[in-house]
């Protein structure tokens, strides 16, 4: 089969034929189409296949959206602002991160067991329901906030912007699975939580670095562990799915915040002090605990907790220690985080209220 | 003069009772002892910025508020992504320009002496009352685009700051002094604007870009119908108002000529890019024509054939003539000679063949 | 023939034809994988005066019909083309074991300039693309039937 | 298993009686710990620190009992000293004990710094959620819920709705019912408040400037954001890669150059939205959602065209000259963006997938713009539902409308007219080669192609409700409007 001639040649003539230029045929680098082709590995056709042996530039004087490696033309209009720096925005492991999103996508409609929830008594599901409005409003934040800088991202390090479009898809996904989870089971949603400031100190960071580790580190850092406990405490297999898929999820933005923060602290050193006062603001100033005197979350979301751990709100003692070891648990998890990431100083600068939960550094 | 070193350990140790002080920043000894000296137009900027400070690096990755010349402090947050380069938004007339803004500013409660205006036929009120209502739109985005900017501009090129902010209070005035025009004689506003060209100014995406469009490009043409309102200006009040504005509208331009300079003269590899702005830019005067809408037009002409709408329609082709040929002239002056062949073949036609 | 319960021999077009492989999809378990599909297909064989209606919903095909002309107009889009050009389609993905690479739904689509899939309405034709690996897959899967063309 | 004889208390998990085991602890003390409530977990916790002994942690489990008990709380010497050389007042030591902080961790958190005005309002908190602000005060389940809040369970949302899977399992679209369907105009929620939940006072507003349904809706955001995900796709292990074979060098170079220009296409997407996403309010969130997912299309595409230009000897070509992107990236508002990308822009990257189809040279690129297809076919899905939601309850904006694809196509010819290196990439792959026959017969073909495009878009815009655009396409695009035989009448 093929498009009829006649058709083809009532449309044009040879004389309407353009002059071809076909210059780009050859690239004055003299880069020749070799016969070096990539193979798909174990896991595929992926990123770090590709990529072998490619430089990534330090710096980047790039204002348009020329891929990495293109050849530039310079009539083009500049498109925006990136960051110019690797630094400013690498993470060693993006790539990695990347082809794992990729190939771990799940569906809330179809690979949660909905069926295997059972009515529960009213002071669970409503606790259940409780969080699950809190996190589908932390996701909300998570959401909008990477999308905000990928207009600032440059496209010669793509891989960062690779990841933060995963990100943004992983959150939509989770925003919607606690929403699920709260309408499926006569429950539905409950208050809106309290924790607008801290969500908003995500929205209001004004540097990448800043951002990725408030975000990635801080808050999904503690958001992680959550999801764990949540799994711990779920009341069924469809709960226990939903906090196992999102934990996995978590897992990977936080890996991109630390490795990031590592890139950070290895290659900028300078930015030691800043970086530590970044994490100064949402530990200190920025978080509840100061400007409220309450709990690094917020009262709903902790009796919300409470009541789930202990199994009801006549076990409320079971809860709130179970609630503690759940904070201990978020502290020391972040405390090791930010000694991957080369920061193992932070020990002694935390803020004192948060300093309270963690156990001594192992030998 | 230094504090002596016995005075800060003194300070350090007998306080430390009360609250122990650090002091070290009292020790900077980056640029201790540079005096500047008024000249003859006062304490200007190019006499304080002097020694180090005097120094705009031509490249600059602070990414915070420090302002040039004061001391990094290792912690402090970053807030902005600025531009890095010093030519990608400086000019070298920048300080200069700013200290003629600040000298010749003027109030239009005060300034413009109202009383002057007398009753008009109704149709020239009418006119008049056109052109203001186009005028006051397009000083709502000259001034809304430089404040887009200023969080991009880097803080060690202060300079550019200034003369945007400048730029603001400018665009302020004139918005106002011409909307008080169109209420002040028993008009009031009119038609409103297609705006088509004011929106390619708010959309730039590169600030060399905002400037080649804005400054040159459309303050230039305003500044040439400025300086041809006060020619058709019905009493000294309307005489009085296009002079300032005129004034005013002429430093804009003056920055953007001498950024563009700037520009062709260190980055030479955008020459290319630049023209596309203007290529973009021009298509759309093609359309929206120089005064932004045929409403305008015809009442420029009303105004300037005093009633004679023939002899106006010559005045106003008089008016783009001259508009086009400074156009070109700044754009010579800024080192972009050649955008005389490329021009739009919208506006070729009005230019005069080139002086020798 | 029969390999449970579904006929493995039919002549096309006919409805048994589209049965057949309704349910080969349906007992699928790649094409669940593909996604859901949300349409109602029209077929037009214009030269036999043959129309039928398929309708895809979530994982599978629910229902194959012969219709009328006026019926597959209202569908969300119809494929047409005539039987030399239906028989070469099926004949070329049964040779093949999958369309080859030059009788892909879009390949054909391209090449009629009235275009294979068509709809009265542009947004609905579109589903046609949305879904295009779905309708791909199932006319693949007709390389599993002994497909006869009557004369 | 425990080896010991059983004593009056709650049974000890397996695992919790081998760490006490492991570290000489005596079964029965850690019966008293669980009886003093300290879940399993926190005990397992402290047995695992090291240095740990019988009699240190028979000395704290005593003082807890006693404590429970209405005794008084005894500050042990060194306890005291670290105390004083603090100035934590004593009474907040006994606090701090009292909510079962061993003397060891109060000594190591003062000489961290912990300043009593510190630690005073972390005790309070810790004690008001222990329902343990009376010292001493023997507690009932009912004294601790009284600690708590609790004003969230009695928020007046809807209750008793229970939305149960379908053929499709639970999907964002069955949510949507009871008070949770009524999607309002306008949202009046400044904050991240999901719609259906209670505002509380004093959430600080996050700034999105986009509260009106008909300046983001489509009605088919909820669907196409569950068909996103149901019919993802990797690019790493869905793609036959090894179909690829070597190709002539002016093939395998113009399908570099097509994939260069796909990469761009795709960054832009990714950056344009995902700028207006954080403007968009949450009473909306279906829209966000599908938008996320065609985010994650934008990185997909990206990166599975990086990967077969770089995977065949080819790599990247030029870049293109980025005036279109401009008509996109400058958008002031989300509907003309919605416009310009979602129907002007991916109606003729539709067209170029369709044709990237068409002349595969392999499995893998068949395979790879059949996907693609898909994907742009959902973006385009929502782009023409949400023109139609808006045109309908926005009359008056109509001819705005008209200036936002006016301004967009003109950009799009120029950019068109300017990239001869795409052009030229597309008669070599559409004509085959080199030969003089070959380019005539791809130039053609791509005559042939834009008319599909063309026609295709045009259909696109009557369906949302603009027929008309018909008449005013822009001038070097209407050629292409006519049909084929028309073209040949004339």
């Amino acid at each position: 089969m093929a498009i009829s001639p006649d058709v083809l040649e009532k449309l044009t003539t040879e004389e309407d034929l353009p002059e071809l230029d076909l210059s780009w045929l050859n690239p004055q680098d003299g880069h020749k189409v070799t016969a070096t082709r990539v193979r798909p590995g174990r896991r595929g056709l992926t990123l770090d296949e590709v990529e072998a042996g490619r430089e990534v530039p330090e710096h980047s004087i790039n204002y348009s959206l020329r891929p990495r490696d293109a050849r530039g033309r310079d009539n083009v209009p500049r498109a925006g602002m990136y960051y110019p720096s690797k630094s400013d925005t690498w993470s060693e492991n993006s790539r990695l991160l990347y082809e794992e999103a990729v190939q771990r996508q799940w569906s809330s409609a179809t690979d949660i067991p909905w069926n295997t929830i059972e009515p529960l008594p009213d002071d669970l599901e409503r606790a259940m329901c409780q969080l699950c409005t809190f996190l589908t409003e932390v996701e909300f934040i998570a959401g909008d906030a990477p999308g905000q800088w990928l207009p600032k991202i440059n496209p010669d390090y793509y891989e960062t912007k690779l990841f933060l479009l995963t990100q943004i898809m992983d959150e939509a996904r989770h925003l919607d699975v606690f929403r699920k989870r709260a309408l499926a089971n006569g429950g539905g949603l409950l208050s809106e939580g309290q924790s607008g400031p801290a969500l908003r100190s995500i929205l209001d960071a004004k540097d990448f670095t800043e951002m990725s580790a408030i975000m990635h580190v801080f808050a999904e850092g503690f958001v992680q562990s959550l999801f764990r406990t949540g799994e711990y405490i779920s009341q069924n297999e469809a709960e226990k799915t939903i906090y196992r898929l999102c934990a996995q999820d978590e897992s990977r933005h936080l890996g991109f915040g630390v490795m990031h923060l590592k890139y950070v602290v290895e290659s900028q050193p300078w930015r030691r002090e800043e970086l530590h006062h970044y994490l100064d603001q949402v530990e200190g100033p920025l978080s509840l605990d100061i400007q409220f005197g309450t709990s690094a979350a917020t009262p709903f979301f902790d009796e919300a907790i409470i009541i789930l751990a202990g199994g009801g709100r006549k076990n409320i003692d079971v809860g709130v220690q179970r609630l503690l070891a759940v904070r201990r648990r978020q502290i020391n998890e972040y405390m090791h985080r930010l000694d991957v990431a080369g920061l193992p100083e932070r020990r002694d600068r935390m803020n004192v209220v948060l300093k309270a939960f963690l156990d001594p550094p192992a030998n | 003069m230094a504090i002596s070193p016995e005075v800060l350990e003194q300070l350090r140790t007998e306080t430390s009772e009360v609250a122990p002080l650090d002091l070290s920043w009292l020790n900077l000894d980056n640029a201790w002892g540079i005096r500047a000296k008024p000249g003859k137009r006062g304490l200007t900027l190019d006499e304080v910025e002097i020694g180090p400070y005097g120094d705009v690096p031509q490249r600059s990755d602070n990414a915070t508020f420090r302002p040039r010349g004061a001391v990094a402090r290792p912690e402090a947050l970053r807030v902005k992504l600025p531009y890095q380069e010093r030519a990608d938004v400086y000019a070298d007339n920048l300080r200069l320009l700013y200290e003629e803004a600040v000298q010749r500013q003027w109030s239009s409660a005060t300034d413009v002496p109202w009383e002057t205006i007398e009753p008009l036929p109704d149709n020239m009120e009418l006119a008049m009352c056109q052109l203001c209502t186009f005028l006051t739109e397009v000083e709502f985005i000259a001034g809304d685009t430089p404040g887009q900017w200023m969080p991009k501009i880097n803080s060690d090129y202060h300079e550019v700051k200034l003369f945007l902010l400048s730029q603001i209070m400018d665009e302020a005035r004139h918005l106002d002094v011409f909307r008080k025009r169109a209420l002040a004689n028993g008009g009031g506003l009119l038609s409103a604007t297609a705006e088509n060209g004011l929106r390619r100014i708010i959309e730039a995406q590169d600030f060399t870009e905002m400037s080649a469009v804005l400054h040159i490009l459309g303050e230039g043409f305003v500044q040439t119908l400025f300086r041809m309102g006060e020619y058709i200006a019905q009493n000294e009040a309307e005489k009085k108002i296009y002079r300032l504005a005129a004034q005013d509208e002429s430093r804009h331009v003056a920055f953007g000529v001498m950024h563009l300079k700037h520009i062709v003269e260190e980055q030479p590899g955008r020459r290319e890019e630049l023209h596309w702005y203007y290529d973009q830019a021009e298509s759309i005067l093609r359309t929206e024509g120089v005064t932004g809408a045929q409403y305008t037009t015809q009442a420029i002409a009303l105004l300037a054939g005093r009633g004679d709408i023939d002899k106006g329609v010559e005045v106003v082709q008089a008016i783009l003539r001259k508009q086009v040929n400074e156009y070109m002239h700044r754009l010579e002056v800024a080192g972009l000679g050649d955008r005389r062949d490329r021009m739009s073949p919208w506006l070729k036609p009005y230019l005069d063949p080139p002086a020798n | 023939m029969t390999q449970g319960g579904v006929k493995t021999r039919a002549s096309f077009p006919s409805t048994e034809w589209f049965e057949a492989v309704r349910s080969l999809v349906n007992s699928d378990e790649q094409y669940r994988r593909i996604g859901t599909c949300d349409a109602v297909v029209g077929v037009k064989v214009p030269d036999r005066q043959k129309y039928y209606l398929l309708t895809f919903e979530a994982f599978e095909c629910s229902e194959v019909k012969e219709s009328t002309e006026q019926e597959v107009d209202n569908a969300d889009f119809w494929l047409e083309a005539p039987f030399e050009k239906w028989k070469e389609l099926i004949t070329n993905v049964k040779d093949n074991g999958k369309a080859d690479l030059h009788h892909t739904l879009n390949t054909i689509d391209l090449e009629d300039p009235q275009g294979f899939a068509r709809s009265r309405d542009g947004y609905k034709r579109d589903l046609f693309y949305r879904f295009n690996q779905s309708f791909q897959y199932f006319f693949d899967l007709s390389s599993k039937i002994e497909t006869t063309f009557p004369n | 298993m425990a080896q010991e004889p059983q004593t009056q208390g709650p049974d000890i998990p397996e695992d919790l009686v081998k760490i006490a085991q492991d570290n000489n602890i005596p079964l029965d003390l850690v019966r008293r710990a669980l009886a003093l409530g300290f879940p399993a977990e926190a005990v397992k916790q402290q047995l695992a620190m090291p240095g740990v002994t019988a009699e240190a942690a028979e000395q704290f489990i005593s003082q807890q009992e006693a404590m429970r008990a209405g005794g008084e709380v005894v500050i042990p010497d060194d306890l005291a000293e670290a105390a004083k050389k603090h100035d934590w007042p004593d009474e907040l030591v006994k606090r701090g004990l009292r909510l079962g902080a061993t003397a060891e961790m109060l000594i190591s958190q003062m000489d961290a710094g912990l300043r009593p005005d510190q630690a005073e309002r972390f005790i309070t908190q810790q004690e008001r959620l222990r329902g343990a602000a009376q010292p001493g005060a023997a507690r009932s389940a009912e004294a601790g819920e009284q600690a708590l809040d609790l004003s969230w369970m009695k928020v007046p949302t809807e209750w008793g709705i229970r939305v149960r899977p379908g053929k499709k399992g639970l999907t964002v679209g069955a949510l949507n019912v009871g008070t949770y369907g009524d999607i309002p105009d306008y949202w009046p929620y400044q904050t991240e408040m999901p719609r259906g939940a209670y505002p509380i006072p004093g959430v600080p507003a996050m700034g999105y400037t986009i509260y009106e349904k008909a300046e983001l809706w489509s009605d088919n955001a909820a669907d196409l954001y569950e068909e996103a995900i149901q019919r993802r796709w990797r690019p790493a292990t869905d793609i036959p890669w090894e179909s690829i074979e070597p190709l002539p060098d002016e093939i395998e170079r113009a399908m570099c150059q097509l994939c260069t220009f796909f990469c761009e296409k795709a960054l832009l997407a990714g950056d344009t939205v995902g700028k207006w996403l954080p403007e968009m309010s949450y009473g909306y969130h279906e829209v966000k959602l599908y938008l996320a997912t065609a985010e994650f299309d934008a990185a997909r595409h990206f990166e599975v065209f990086r990967k077969r230009a770089l995977c065949n000897g080819g790599g990247m070509g030029i870049q293109s000259p980025g005036y279109f992107h401009r008509a996109i990236i400058d958008a002031r508002a989300w509907t003309e963006t919605s416009a310009v990308l979602h129907i002007l822009s991916n109606s003729f990257l539709m067209g170029l997938y369709q044709l990237g189809e068409y002349v595969a040279h392999s499995e893998a690129e068949s395979n790879i713009f059949r996907l693609c297809i898909q994907d742009t076919a959902r973006q385009l899905a929502f782009g023409l539902g949400h023109l139609k939601y808006f045109l309908i309850r926005k009359h008056d904006r109509r001819e705005e409308v008209h200036t936002y694809f006016n301004k967009a196509e003109a950009v799009m010819v120029y950019d068109d007219e300017n990239d001869n290196v795409l052009r030229e990439a597309l008669i070599i792959l559409l004509g085959g080669g080199l030969i003089k026959e070959q380019i005539l017969d791809g130039y053609r073909k791509l005559e042939y192609f834009k008319r599909r495009w063309v026609r295709d878009y045009l259909a696109r815009l009557e369906s949302a409700g603009l027929p008309e655009r018909r008449e005013r396409l822009h001038y070097s695009l209407k050629k292409y409007a006519e049909e084929p035989v028309a073209a040949q009448a004339a």
